[in-house]
């Protein structure tokens, strides 16, 4: 970790990750597609709004790691002063909340069908991912509500590290509260319970999603960098030094 | 007599003396309570129905509103600064302006809720849960919603930031307070619901007072 | 004999840099004049040296000890005189001195600290004022409170003022110079920033301007911690 | 430029900086909003039958909150005096600050109404008339606040006294808006509601400058 | 050939006497200085006499006529500088100016009032500062800023300072004198309170301490004024 303090370092590896990275997330994504739409059955009991599930559950899974993700860089930032930090979770949540929003309007796109409700209010699972969009929204706006970027970086992580208690609610609530939503099938420690033929697609759809992630935060961060440098250069300007 | 004691002593009299957000807030929980009959139209059976979703809502917005100010008059008239440089630690500074909060703020709207509750006609038998549930439950939303100040104090939209930083957290602690009273309502035992949100009042009063205290530190910078 | 030192502090405000590269000294019993135009770093300066703000650059010691490492003791051992008087309108002035002088040394109980509000009050000259909510106060009248919960504070060693006689009359100012001096001999620091004269006899002086030109280089060294950060 | 026009230039430009109450507002409307969803339990009808006097009550609070700090900021930076000592009267002060106020916080409410309305899941039938009853139900609300406000300017303890000053005289215009959307709710005319609530705001139009102005002299004292 | 009188005022604060049988004049280029110990009544008095307070007894007279009379005329003939700045945190130093600029001047256009914004900022050193909140401005500056406001309202006749040296670097506390003389020079009048010396040219002096041992009976006035109101 320490050795990307600096962010030339950073961001020589970081360039030299990116088109690789972009490959694979492509590839991924052109083959997770392919098998989601014409290679995959559609499910007894829902048919074809099953496909849902390969947008759906691939979104929630990273809406959730953004989350866990961001709450590491706060702690990083925090606890351990860590320079990069700052950046990236500024340059992650966005996308992690862009993830949770899609899980949330893919869930109740499917939840009219499988459900008879777009939105059950009170339902766990859905609450708490609302919970978590919402934690989303405030970090996002926190970080821009001070004049002072790094008071405004600083006073985001500090929610961040609060808002971690939601994720093992997100996480659990199916297992802990009678929900409309089903149980972990997938994800569920052990064997999971899902035929190959949907666990393929899921699978790559789930490696694109991470690939898109990590592409859009590098990107991201290097803008943040480069604004970061123009500000400081106008400042210098402005004190005619 | 400690810092916290202190503050708390000093920030009471000020609610006392002060055209006191608090006091908005009870006669706006109250208030807001009087125009849901006027709204909805007086039928008994939708009142009843509704009676404590609308105290609770009603409830956690009268603590959440005022607590904008909680730093920000501190801040801004240079205090805030001065209660820093003090042997005691900014975590009782946060623990004793919360705790003046909620004695100013949510223990009259304790006191007023049966009023609120017999306006809305709820049933009688929900009283004692929606007592219960508040008791236990407002501390736990002005603890929260005092971090949510301490983050939002000095930043441009406050108020805003207040709401959407504070609400998620709190959203657990109405969600619960409302199955008290309606498991009550309807005669199943409360225990449960009065535990989870005990369980919270715990939870809120370890970790709150170390957020908070994170949260001024930067304020003062 | 402790004394604090500070050592090429660099201070940035809001990315702005303020000074750099400034060093000072105070020995137990002595004095620093800060003075400077109007945005040279007064204020900042004094805020850094009482741990509200964070050195961009730099150390403070006391007694050869980081500052840093141990804020609390710092904190219990200066009292700081800001711009504002932080000053409720609701309180009267005797409210507030027991608060302020209870709330700097715990130890003090209820019956010593109004002796004590009593006697800051008569020095103040409030005495007559003391159960008027402090709203009615003059802009003086609250200057005063504010220096007096300052010149009463037995706790404190380190004394930072910023502008001090602001709004004062002759007669105040040399109330507060006796204070000063006493606290002095008795081996307290003073460091204050101020435009007027303020009689603090062989006191160091410190001017910020002198800094103003190294404010670029501050402003590189800016966009440096920029880029690490 | 008068100093109407200035005045409610310079408002808005702090409304949309400053940690404004306004937008508090605005987001507690909407917060409410969701929250009695999650209160009174998703029951579709029961919420749809409570919509309307949800929304105005809300709607009334979220506009009466932020107005205790509408003259009273000024007044304690100083600014207030120096607002007085112009040639432009006091009065143009009041409509100019009670302009800002709604197009601040009332305009973003009925922006906000339609989405508020539909968490509720109100019947689509009712949103001509929601939106026609804010337009011109809340300008009317907020001249009477604006009174209320200045009145308390002066007083010590304003927050209590706002409410109650302003929400006697407020409760017409709640009354005849929750009848509009009501009336259009059952597919009765609501033309009838809406030449009331104007008829209150030209009223409000004419009566509240004056007695704004009177009650700023005293708090100027 | 303007003047301004007071006659014989009295002044209650809160029903506490401050001063009474207070008489002064001020002729157009003239200037009265006003001193006297803390609380003695300064600021009081230029609330009078800019009218925010209504006198107990006696009388204002410009040019012989009753001030109460017309009380809007009046006002548009003041500018008034009080303790506090009244600088809003969230406004830039620009718009602060652009805004009381025209809100005193109501013909002013937007152009126009740009300009004279400008120039404003120029003479009080904040044209760097122009573009940023006024939260980031040093004590100094604010004070800089508020004093502006005054320095370049055309309108204004009567300038009423309530301490306008507060804060004040040497500098600046020269570029307000020139301001001074020149606003004389143009047969403008001024009354200043300050503890400070300000360099007011045979300004006349008014010193309030004198009217101290007035009050008991002003507070014998007070009681029967109590009594009737
Ligand atoms: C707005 C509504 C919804 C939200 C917010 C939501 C949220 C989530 C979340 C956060 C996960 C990840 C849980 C985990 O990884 O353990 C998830 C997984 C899943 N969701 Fe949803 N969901 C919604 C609606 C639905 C609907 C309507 C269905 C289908 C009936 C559905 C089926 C699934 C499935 C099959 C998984 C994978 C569970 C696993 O094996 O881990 N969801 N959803
Ligand atoms: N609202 C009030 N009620 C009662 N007394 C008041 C009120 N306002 C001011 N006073 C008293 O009136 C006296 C004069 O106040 P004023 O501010 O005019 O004094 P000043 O000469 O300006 O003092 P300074 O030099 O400190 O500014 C003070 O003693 C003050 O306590
Ligand atoms: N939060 C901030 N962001 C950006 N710049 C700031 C901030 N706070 C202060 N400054 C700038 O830092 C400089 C130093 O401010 P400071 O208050 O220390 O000056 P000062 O020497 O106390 O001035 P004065 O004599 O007027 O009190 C000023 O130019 C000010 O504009
Ligand atoms: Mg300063
Ligand atoms: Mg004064």
């Amino acid at each position: 970790m320490q050795f990307l303090a600096n962010p030339a370092r950073f961001l020589r590896i970081a360039n030299a990750l990116l088109p690789w990275l972009a490959i694979v997330t492509v590839a991924l994504f052109a083959s997770g597609l392919y098998y989601a739409f014409f290679d995959s059955p559609p499910d007894y009991q829902q048919g074809d709004s099953v496909r849902i599930m390969y947008v759906h559950v691939p979104a929630a899974w990273m809406a959730m790691m953004a989350y866990a993700a961001l709450a590491v860089f706060a702690a990083m930032l925090l606890v351990w002063k860590h320079p990069l930090a700052e950046v990236l979770a500024k340059a992650a949540a966005p996308l992690g909340a862009g993830y949770t929003f899609i899980a949330l309007v893919s869930g109740s796109l499917w939840g009219r069908p499988s459900w008879g409700t777009w939105w059950a209010w009170g339902d766990a699972r859905l609450t708490s991912v609302l919970v978590l969009f919402f934690f989303y929204l405030g970090h996002m706006a926190l970080t821009h509500a001070f004049d002072d970027a790094a008071r405004g970086a600083k006073a985001a992580a500090v929610l961040a590290l609060v808002g971690v208690v939601n994720l093992p609610v997100v996480k659990f609530s199916v297992d802990w509260w009678s929900t409309l939503h089903q149980p972990a099938s997938i994800s569920r420690i052990g064997a999971s319970a899902i035929d190959p033929s949907m666990l393929t697609p899921l699978l790559l759809m789930a490696g694109a999603f991470l690939g898109y992630f990590l592409c859009l935060l590098i990107l991201r961060a290097r803008a943040e960098l480069a604004r970061r440098k123009v500000r400081a250069l106008q400042l210098l300007a402005a004190e005619g030094g | 007599m400690g810092g916290f004691a202190l503050i708390l002593a000093r920030d009471l009299r000020l609610a006392l003396r002060r055209p006191t957000d608090g006091a908005v807030a009870v006669a706006f929980f109250v208030i807001a309570a009087c125009l849901f009959p006027f709204g909805v139209g007086a039928d008994p059976q939708v009142l009843t129905r509704i009676a404590p979703g609308v105290l609770w809502a009603t409830a956690l917005l009268a603590t959440l509103l005022p607590l904008e100010r909680l730093f920000l008059a501190d801040a801004e008239d240079g205090a805030l600064d001065r209660l820093a440089l003090a042997p005691n630690g900014l975590a009782s500074l946060v623990l004793a302006k919360a705790a003046a909060h909620w004695l100013s703020v949510g223990l009259p709207l304790l006191a007023a809720s049966p009023v609120v509750a017999l306006l809305l006609n709820m049933n009688a038998a929900g009283y004692g849960a929606l007592l219960a549930a508040l008791l236990l439950g407002t501390p736990t939303l002005v603890l929260i919603g005092a971090v949510a100040a301490a983050l939002v104090t000095g930043a441009r939209r406050g108020g805003v930031l207040l709401a959407l930083l504070a609400l998620p957290l709190q959203l657990p602690v109405l969600i619960f307070g409302v199955g008290a009273v309606e498991a009550a309502l309807v005669g199943d035992p409360v225990g449960a619901y009065l535990q989870v949100l005990a369980g919270l009042l715990l939870g809120a009063l370890v970790v709150t007072p170390i957020a908070g205290a994170a949260a001024l530190k930067l304020a003062l910078e | 004999m402790s004394d604090f030192i500070g050592e090429s502090l660099t201070c940035l405000r809001g990315e702005r840099p303020v000074f750099s590269g400034l060093d000072f000294t105070v020995a137990s019993g002595g004095a620093l004049l800060l003075t400077g135009a109007n945005g040279s770093g007064k204020s900042s300066l004094l805020r850094l040296m009482a741990g509200l703000l964070r050195p961009a650059g730099g150390r403070l010691w006391w007694d050869r000890e980081d500052l840093l490492a141990d804020p609390d003791a710092h904190r219990t051992r200066l009292a700081y005189l800001g711009h504002q008087d932080a000053v409720k309108a609701a309180l009267t002035p005797r409210e507030d001195l027991v608060f302020w002088l209870r709330y700097r040394a715990p130890g003090l109980n209820a019956r010593d600290a109004a002796a004590r509000a009593d006697e800051a009050l008569a020095w103040a000259g409030l005495a007559a004022l003391a159960e008027l909510p402090c709203r009615v106060l003059s802009a003086g009248q609250r200057r005063r409170l504010a220096l007096a919960r300052i010149a009463f504070d037995a706790t404190a060693e380190l004394w930072l003022l910023d502008e001090p006689t602001t709004a004062l009359d002759a007669n105040a100012i040399g109330l507060l110079s006796d204070r000063l001096t006493l606290h002095r001999a008795g081996g307290g620091m003073v460091v204050a920033a101020t435009h007027q004269a303020l009689d603090l006899p062989d006191a160091a002086t410190l001017d910020l301007d002198v800094y103003a030109r190294r404010r670029s280089d501050a402003a590189k060294r800016g966009l440096l911690l920029d880029d690490v950060a």
